[in-house]
């Protein structure tokens, strides 16, 4: 008679959206997730959603180390899949293989990362939002609020697209308030806690602490509390247990670049061109983002983050 | 030729001239742990005179607390590494015991004790394993631990996928059981306004524990001898299979408790998380003092490397330093003690 | 000598019975067709060219081989060691030439280690410091700290620790492996002494030398070996010691020795007559007034 | 008493009785390396039955880049674990000397060449420093490089933060010099419509290079004693020191090199890459059968350990096996690979 | 004794020079006010009971210790050798106890370690793998296989690799630490033999050993140490072999082990009787008609 668990959470089955009868396409989704990653598994959820109804065999593999990444396109450029989805963090290492799979008459989208790029790379249409953009505006907001001084915590070190963040809020900010960086080991909880409890004790003056990623913002609301700081948390990324702090106004809101979208929306056009050689976007980008996820507009979102598509 | 004196031949009970004067010093560093202790006082002293924040109660029960989650696993790291074997599957292994207890409570929505005992016979059973297959095959304990430690990771996170589809476990905080599995793993208690959690208590208990067993008991003596020359123990019958599996396991158990703690502190586990801890445990071991190579090292020295560990990794927090610099300082700090810390042996053996 | 107690039992089954035994390493016949019997109350020598097989030999008793060819009892029943633990347990204590100690651990460890004696949980750690101190006094051996790592003793002091252990701990037979190979006179002799005693104690023993002068005097049968295979087999009645030297040397080839170094002719020819006294000391032809 | 027959005591030139007959399986699992090979073979065998993709000659030459970009670093490691040495800072330092030529290029825009000169010297520097210390202060190697492991991870970040303000190199294709550095380091050359990258040519050429030295020259002869045995070494008159030293060195040597087309190929690096290469390489030699305890070991035995990982991390994709359970067959292959190895060469060794 | 050529070099500076040389490992006092001279064409014994300090002092004149007090020449300029390299340079080659060989390296790889015979870049294998089977055949070691890894071999093989290996390459001085320690008779007598060759040749030799059969035969000078200390320096003229003897054993110590056994009375005096033979074998007391 225990409350919670598997039989509490029963009931959120995942979007399913008919079934296309069109011939069977293999394509590759390939990106610069760490393993493990909440948000990353959102996007490749949504792009397995796309892949069931448009009856595509999905093959989805990831590297955060670029020189990886391009060698795993090479990979499915040898495997002479249908096509190709990429996000491209770091152009310069990636661009060249990408122009090889266009080269190899393999259709490529972009998304995620690699907004400036990706016509240079030849890619047919880009999906997402630039890392940087949803920075300033989580920066901007943030000065809205009131925030003068921001520590942006990092779970892991030297990655692009984090870097592009912290560098957004800051950029955002402007003249109005200070930013300032903490690296944090995101593969050990006990010491993500003690480190940012350790920063807020250190600086006082720190008002207002963004995380990075869903996991991290859930911990950091026991750094605060530990440190007794009157820091507000704000976030970048969703999960489950997230929205409910939001909706419990433990954190103030969520940037929420709807990864579910960028992900469906990858698989899909892909299947619409090789299906109906249709485009998507005319040439320009396809932003599925920055939008914010607050106490406002929490309610219509918590369902869809409970299945963990959101 | 020259003809000396005749020496007398009998033994002197009194005073042995073949013996020089020993500084007190000197018998203190023939200890394996003493080098790391200057090493924590000087590094205690470096952040304790530059890092105001580091000197409040408080930040000190964090550092304590951060070296504790550490310590915990240095101490069975020792004892095995003392026994001459390596183990790089015990930071994922940690996880892998949260996640087990989580799920299976989860999935079954059972009592989360339930999931507590399942997760300590993974545990146990995992570290049984490791030793197995390390005592059965003979290949070195670093490979066979390197391929647990990948097929672990990969468990955490297929499994957690498969049945959650999700990355991270559940949240079972309204599980029936929780909040008492959470007064076990993970509750505090305070002193004089200061927070101090319970682990920091169990640290010490294990630590003592580990030295009792290594100095006291035969088995201790076993384990030394394991480590310092396996052909030799066997020889004169000390059950070198047997031991080796038993320091694996030991490593289990408290991969176990750790993993119990993380997970009745955070509620919920992210399954990639634990990897590159199991190089903070032997780091911590072996600036403690543990030789590499096996039989030699103590509990107490891998405990007082955790606490550099943790010390230099919230005090270069504390004192504000660069970001982008920290992972820099956290080498320099690391190798500044290990180098004193040899430095100074050095010097009491020499001087003694 | 029929007199000495152990004799009572050289009718009753032999402690220790090796029949046709052999091993191989690899590729490598280290020893082949290897039969010995070893009662209560009786020393067994083994005697062989390096290389023989001695080692090979004894570490099939203790248990940390197991014989590849032939069968192997103990006090009549066959067994087949899994490891050296089991014999122990049987009461088969050995000195094994390679000492068997864990060079980093202190000289009282490494005397008990295996056979820890316990107080409850914990050890005796007073009474094993020192025991360790009185029986290594006991060989003559006068250690400045028994918690000194015995990687830092002299060989010959290492040698001390792994025979005074054996000693003490062995039950029913005991196995020297060239005990007394870096000992000095006074503790060869003590050695020597030892091995009386536990034969006294009618124990059997199996005593491994190259030097005729320690085998010869203690020993009741020689066991020869060269190359792996048994030239010889006699009690202590069927051979004298010039005999035992000459089979230990293999032959007349000393004497060629010295013949050699007198066809260098010149100065050699002195060193000859030094080198010819020597191969009288060593056994195999003695003029009367050896020595000086 | 029984009395056998006088055996001849003459040695026999032509046949030596104590010596069974030796099959050439035998005589073949003899040397370090050849456990290794069957495991390659075995792996090989199993991607290209159930993954099509693998079978394709475009596919394979790309096994073989991959497997190169480790084979040239886990030649040198193997040198220096035969050495019985470990370098735990062999990743990142591959990193830095790609981001030391591409900044100093960049910040001085002078010719490529001059900042690939200034790499090479840094390198060079790293690994003495590292074999200095070790040698210097007797610390193990696993401790120093660990340290120097944190210190270059560090400085990569922050010079490149501060430098560049980015986490990443600048572009410098557009510098003089790279297109003819490129073609040096990064080109590739088509036979039969494959393209196969030099690097492969390289790694060659580097392990027969190494083979040579280690079994052909008195300089193999002194890594080999050094490794087995230290004191020993040195009581023959082996310069230990010089020897240590010089082994890290080569591994610098060739982090240079590894660095320079990594930097080459892809015009850029990240300050964060590299980091847990290390351990391939690391792997790649012990699966090739060097002994992690010195002494034993060959460069050709961790040429193939390099191409069981390429081909298991590739093959895996190919295979389109589900990416969550990635880490998880990566394990189990490279535990499977080790044990049938090892099995193998016991059964050999039993049976000969 | 005079006619042999090494002896015009009496009157010349001697090869190795030890003056009130001393050691310390930490706090341990290992040695301490050694004085000794070697000079061309002259065997010095260094005899004593074990942990005296034998292998300490040599380890000092092999240069793989630095003496912790007092000097040390080498013919006649003072040295300090920071490492075994450069007393191998000046040509004094050592046999450790210890044997100082790589246990996983072949055979023939161990033998001409830090003396490879080069080729050009490469090493003469070819060479180097006859030779090595010559010498040891030369000492009585049949080798099955030079490419076996010299940790397989068994104690006396291993021993006569390293003694070989040093009698090859010894050039000026040749130091030998019981080296017939684990050598069967044959081996044994070569050993000798070879000591006295390298006297011919002029070299000068340090040999310790705790047989007083093989020490007195063959030395010149023979240097006693006890507990760390010198107690006798002795040219041959000055000593008989039963003095010698004496001395090594620490005094009557001996005899009162034949005593305390006889003491035990009934069944063990036959014992004592036959250590008794044993004692004089021990050259203490040789009575007329010994042995059997
Ligand atoms: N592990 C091994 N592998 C291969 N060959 C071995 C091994 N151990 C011993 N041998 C060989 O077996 C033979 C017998 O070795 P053993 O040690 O028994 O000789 P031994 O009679 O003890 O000689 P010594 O008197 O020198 O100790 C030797 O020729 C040796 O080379
Ligand atoms: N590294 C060391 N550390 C501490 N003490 C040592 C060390 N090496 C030797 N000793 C001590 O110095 C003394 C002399 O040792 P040494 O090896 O010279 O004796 P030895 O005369 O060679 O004896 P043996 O005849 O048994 O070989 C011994 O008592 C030993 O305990
Ligand atoms: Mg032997
Ligand atoms: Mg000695």
């Amino acid at each position: 008679s225990s409350t919670g668990g598997k039989k509490a959470a029963q009931g959120g089955e995942v979007v399913s959206a008919g079934h296309a009868s069109t011939p069977r396409y293999t394509i590759a989704m390939i990106t610069h997730a760490a393993p493990g990653d909440t948000f990353w598994d959102i996007i490749r959820k949504g792009a397995s959603a796309a892949a069931a109804k448009d009856n595509i065999n999905f093959k989805y593999s990831n590297n955060d180390d670029p020189t990886q990444q391009a060698t795993l396109i090479q990979d499915a450029i040898n495997a002479k899949v249908a096509g190709i989805a990429v996000t491209d963090p770091d152009p310069q290492a990636i661009c060249p293989t990408i122009k090889k799979a266009v080269a190899a008459g393999i259709p490529v989208v972009m998304f995620n990362a690699g907004v400036d790029n990706w016509q240079q790379c030849g890619a047919m249409e880009y999906f997402g939002q630039d890392e940087t953009i949803a920075g300033v505006a989580a920066g901007k907001r943030l000065a809205a609020a009131g925030a003068r001084k921001v520590l942006c915590v990092l779970q892991a070190q030297g990655q692009v697209q984090l870097e592009a963040r912290c560098a957004g809020v800051k950029q955002g900010l402007g003249s109005e308030g200070t930013m300032e960086k903490l690296y944090v080991n995101g593969t050990d909880s006990a010491s993500v806690q003690s480190t940012i409890a350790a920063k807020l004790r250190q600086d006082k003056s720190i008002d207002a602490v963004i995380t990075l990623g869903a996991p991290f913002a859930i911990i950091a609301i026991q750094s605060i509390s530990q440190a007794s700081s009157s820091a507000k948390l704000y976030t970048f990324d969703t999960n489950a247990e997230e929205i409910s702090k939001i909706k419990s106004g433990q954190v103030q809101w969520a940037v929420d670049q709807q990864p579910y979208l960028q992900g469906y929306e990858a698989i899909d056009s892909l299947w619409l061109y090789l299906t109906n050689g249709d485009t998507i976007g005319g040439g320009q980008t396809v932003l599925t983002g920055p939008s914010f996820i607050d106490a406002s507009n929490v309610a219509k979102v918590a369902q869809y983050a409970e299945r963990g598509t959101r | 030729m020259t003809q000396t004196a005749q020496a007398d031949l009998t033994p002197s009970p009194l005073r042995d001239e073949r013996v020089g004067r020993n500084s007190v010093l000197a018998r203190l560093f023939a200890r394996p742990e003493m080098g790391a202790v200057s090493g924590a006082i000087v590094i205690f002293l470096l952040f304790f005179i530059i890092a105001p924040p580091f000197r409040s109660a408080g930040s000190l029960a964090t550092v304590l607390y951060v070296a504790s989650t550490f310590g915990l696993m240095s101490a069975p790291i020792a004892l095995l590494m003392i026994g001459g074997e390596f183990d790089l599957s015990a930071g994922v292994a940690v996880t892998s015991s949260a996640l087990t207890a989580s799920l299976f409570s989860y999935e079954f929505t059972v009592n989360v004790w339930a999931g507590v005992a399942v997760a300590l016979a993974v545990s146990l059973a995992i570290g049984f394993l490791n030793g197995w297959i390390v005592v059965r095959t003979g290949i070195p304990s670093f490979l066979v631990t390197l391929g647990t430690f990948f097929m672990l990771q990969g468990l955490n996170l297929a499994l957690t996928q498969t049945i959650t589809n999700q990355v991270a476990s559940p949240d079972i905080s309204e599980i029936q059981g929780f909040s008492a599995a959470q007064k076990v793993f993970a509750s505090s208690f305070t002193i004089g306004g200061v927070n101090i959690r319970t682990t920091i208590i169990y640290w010490i208990v294990v630590v003592f524990i580990a030295t009792w067993i290594l100095l006291r008991t035969h088995v201790g003596n076993w384990i030394f001898s394991v480590g310092g020359s396996a052909p030799s123990a066997r020889a004169v019958g000390v059950p070198v299979a047997k031991m080796k599996i038993g320091l694996f396991m030991g490593v289990g158990l408290l991969a176990w408790f750790t993993g119990m703690h993380t997970l009745f502190e955070f509620n919920t586990i992210q399954s990639g998380q634990g990897v590159g801890n199991e190089f903070v445990y032997i780091i911590a071991a072996v600036v403690g003092g543990c030789l590499l190579t096996g039989g030699y090292g103590s509990a107490v020295g891998a405990a007082i490397g955790a606490l550099i560990f943790g010390m230099t990794q919230q005090g270069i927090v504390y004192a504000g330093w660069d970001p982008d610099w920290f992972t820099f300082f956290e080498g320099a700090l690391l190798l500044g003690a290990i180098v004193l810390n040899t430095f100074i042996r050095r010097r009491a053996e020499a001087s003694r | 000598m029929t007199s000495r107690p152990g004799h009572q039992d050289k009718t009753a089954v032999p402690l220790v019975r090796l029949a046709d035994a052999g091993k191989n390493y690899g590729s490598i016949i280290a020893l082949s067709g290897i039969t010995l019997e070893v009662s209560a109350g009786d020393v067994t020598c083994v005697l062989g060219d390096n290389g023989a097989g001695k080692s090979t030999l004894i570490k099939i008793i203790a248990g940390l081989h197991q014989p590849s060819t032939g069968s192997y009892e103990v006090e009549g029943t066959p067994v087949s060691f899994a490891s050296p633990r089991e014999a122990l347990e049987l009461g088969i204590a050995t000195v094994y030439q390679d000492l068997a100690v864990v060079p980093l651990m202190p000289v009282w460890r490494n005397f008990f280690l295996g056979n820890e004696v316990r107080k409850g949980l914990r050890m005796d750690i007073g009474f094993m410091r020192r025991t360790c101190k009185s029986e290594l006094l006991g060989m003559g051996i006068d250690l400045r700290d028994v918690d000194q790592p015995i990687g830092t003793l002299s060989g010959g002091e290492r040698q001390c620790v792994a025979i005074a252990r054996a000693v003490y701990f062995g039950a029913k037979v005991l196995i020297l492996d060239e005990p007394t190979a870096a000992l000095g006179v006074k503790q060869s002799g003590v050695v020597l002494k030892y091995i009386l005693q536990a034969r006294e104690r009618g124990l059997g023993v199996i005593f491994i030398t190259h030097n005729p002068h320690h085998a010869y005097p203690v020993g009741d049968r020689f066991l020869l070996l060269n190359r792996g295979r048994t030239i010889g087999y006699y009690a202590k009645e069927q051979i004298t010691r010039d005999e035992l030297t000459g089979l230990m040397a293999g032959g007349g080839e000393l004497e060629q020795l010295s013949h050699e170094l007198e066809a260098m002719g010149g100065a050699a020819a002195d060193a000859a007559q030094v080198l010819g006294e020597d191969v009288q000391e060593l056994g195999i032809a003695r003029r009367p007034g050896s020595g000086e």
